[in-house]
This record gives C-alpha cells, structure tokens and sequence, in this order.
C-alpha cells in the first residue's frame, strides 16, 4: 500500500492542545479527513472533544469529514471562528 | 498569495494587515463620481467582556484561507447587490483597548445596497472566515467563543435585503 | 439655537454645517471604551442623476426645525436601540460632486444596534427632516423631487431591527 | 375682531414661487393655518398647485392644515423633502 504525505495545521486553542501549527502526517492512500483527525485525536485526547465544533478545510476550503485524502494535501482543523 | 488576492477583483479592497488600519484613506479608495453612498463598518476592541476588563487582544488567521473566503464575500456581495466597490480589511497581532480590529467599507449608488452589503459582509466574516481571537485579561487569556465555521456563511443565505 | 441644539442629549453630534464635514474627526468623537462597533452612513454628491451631468449642488433647510427633528431622531434612537453615541451632520450650501452631504455615525457595544440605528437615521432625515436639495446641471436646475415630509417619519414606525 | 401678526416662511421651489422666504401676514383671530395658505394661493396661484404635497409646520413642530393660529406663530409651509 502507497503512502502519501499530508501537510496539517493547527490554529487557536487546537494549536495550544497540540503544541505546534503545523505538522507532517503519513497515511496509506485511501485515508479521508475523519482519519487523520483521530490519529491526532488519539495523540491528543484533548483535541477529540473539539471535534463537534470543528470545521475541517481541505487545501484551504471547507469540507467533509468523509472527503478522501490525496499526497500533498493541506488540511487544517478549525475550531469556531472568532474574527470581526 | 498575498498580492494575487488583492488584484483578484480589480476595485476590491482585501486585506490581512498587522499595522494599524488606515480607515479614512481605505475609505478614500471606494469612494468613485458615480456613487453618492459609503457605508462603513468599524469594530474596534472594547475594554470589557462579560464584566471583565480586557488588557488587549490577539488575533491570528489561517492567511490564505482567510484572504480566499474574505475574497469570496466581496465576490457574492458583487454578484447579489448594485454595489460599486468593497474593502474588507481585518488586522492580526496585538491589538490595545479601540483600535480597530476590522474594517468594511462599501460604496454604491444608492444607500440600500452598500448598507446591505456591509451588513452581510461582517456577519459573513464573523461566521466563516478562519480568523481567532484570544482575550488576555489580568490573570488569564482566552479564546473567544465564537461559532462552527463553514461555507454556508460566505454564500447562503442571500444578502438579507430587508 | 444652534447651540442648545448641540448639548441637548450630552454626547450626540447634532449639526447642520456650511463647511466641509470632517468624518473623522466626526467619528472620533464617537468611539468610547466601552463600545466595539461603529457603523457610518457618509452620503455624497453624484455626478448624475436621472442620466443628467450634475455640475454641483445647493442644500438649503428650516434650520431651528431641522435641528429640532434631528435632534428627536438621536433621541428615539437612543431610547429604542442599544446604541451609545449617534452623530448626525448635514451641509447646507453648495456642494461639489464627492463631497459628503451628510454624515451619520453610530457606536455601541454590538454592531447590530449600531446598523439598525444608522439606516433609521438616514431614513428618518431623509423623510422627516426639512432640508432641500437644487441641482444644478448644464442648462438649469431643478429642485429635487422628495418626498412630503410628517412627523411620522421621524419616530414611527419603529427602528428596523432585522 | 383682533387681528394677529403670523411670521411666514416659504422654502425651497415655493420661496422661488412667492419670491421670498419670509413674510409677515396679518390674520383675523379665529384663523386657521390653512386660511393663511389660501390667503397666499389666491396671490400664488402656481402655489395653491402644491397643496397637496406640502406639510405645514407650526412653530418648527409638522402641524395640520386645521390648527388655529395665535399671534406670534411662525409657520411654513414645506415642500417636498430631498435632505441627505
């Protein structure tokens, strides 16, 4: 089975939880979103309770959790926004 | 990613900025003989937050994310409303007590566009661009509650014409 | 007058001006500590109406009655909506195209007080305050079609708040 | 019968129409805003034309056309509004 490199990011309170913004993943081709955020979920056991209020982005528009991933992707778990 | 996103609608004003934001010569920007309306937006931190007294905020974005989505605004509200030209500037970093964290500004014809469009516009940030907050208050530091994001915010429903 | 008209409600800005309105430091006066959003109307002189050239403009007004509905819109504002300060300018006189015919600024501490009060305020002057608009273009003049000003514009129905 | 002094003002088109923007009219007691109008229309016919769209004010307050006047008020008769 390939393997297949993802660039992850993290921001605001995740990025304190995880202790880095940005990291890179390793997963076997047919992984989607959801599994790379419980790799980290089971890493960070903190970070899985966000994951209702989570938003993931897939190179940087929003998406699924279902989506599939591809080598060289961007994606970015975004906890709730807080701008303006 | 930076230039191209501010070239991207030829008289759209987008911007993440860290120095303080320049709201009367952005303003200056929009304003165009064939208008007669400018309606601004400017939120500016306050000093307190539930009872709280606030020291200063930071704010952080997922940049080119946020320059996309800020884009897409400007981009519907073109689309939805008889406006001429947007600007859309939000600043990250450290901001003190009344200083403007982020500026809309819209030109038009006609009042009800651009006070539709600005309207829209903030809450459309505010719900779906990937922007944070953190409050530091004496003793402590938060980040702000604030909502889910998601594309709906950027393009559903249309621009409240009310 | 005039002068009484300016202190009635301690911090409103109330005022009808010959001389260019300065919006900034207009806006300026507005912001307080405690407030976090501020929303302006700056409405300006177009350069056509009605697909005619305009060379310029001529705002006359009712001054004590004008100052007068002003200064009751500020005050159904400030008794219906959660806002802090509303400042409501407007030149008389002549008018080159761009420049601001009048200015309406609002603070508070959530935008959408501030967005409902500032429409209000254009809304009710624009229907209820007694100042009139000639335009002049190449050829003539004409005094702008308006509307029959009443009371009932000034404080009902009331503020939108959608 | 008494007679009371009113002070007149005429705006925008209607002063261009009376050629000037303020009189004063001596009025019999008794007399309504609306007799003064008329009083004014029989010398302006062109300003009767506008009756229908004007507001009259009594001493800067929106009055109606059946307000008795009192010695010393100041009405004017208002035209349409373009402010802003």
């Amino acid at each position: 089975m390939r393997h297949m490199q993802i660039r992850v990011l993290f921001f605001g309170q995740l990025k304190e939880i995880v202790g880095a913004s940005e990291e890179r993943a390793e997963l076997s081709e047919g992984a989607r979103v959801e599994d790379l955020f419980e790799r980290y979920g089971r890493r960070f056991p903190k970070l899985a309770e966000f994951r209702g209020s989570i938003a993931p982005s897939l190179n940087q528009e929003y998406s699924d959790w279902r989506t599939l991933l591809t080598a060289g992707d961007e994606v970015a778990f975004l906890p709730p926004v807080s701008g303006g | 990613m930076t230039q191209q996103s501010q070239t991207a609608a030829a008289e759209d004003i987008v911007r993440l900025v860290r120095e303080p934001i320049d709201a009367r010569a952005t303003i200056e920007l929009l304003k165009a003989p064939e208008d007669g309306a400018l309606v601004v937006f400017d939120g500016f931190v306050r000093n307190n937050f539930k009872g709280k007294s606030t020291l200063y905020l930071e704010y952080e974005a997922y940049e080119p994310m946020a320059y996309g989505k800020m884009r897409e605004i400007s981009a519907y509200l073109r689309d939805h409303l008889a406006i001429d030209r947007i600007a859309i500037v939000h600043r990250l970093g450290r901001l003190e007590i009344g200083e403007t964290s982020v500026l809309i500004a819209v030109s038009s014809a006609h009042r009800a566009a651009a006070f539709d469009a600005c309207r829209y516009a903030i809450d459309a940030l505010k719900r779906g661009v990937p922007i944070w907050k953190k409050e530091y208050f004496v003793g402590g530091a938060v980040w702000a509650e604030g909502e889910k994001p998601g594309q709906q915010a950027i393009s559903a429903p249309g621009p409240s014409t009310c």
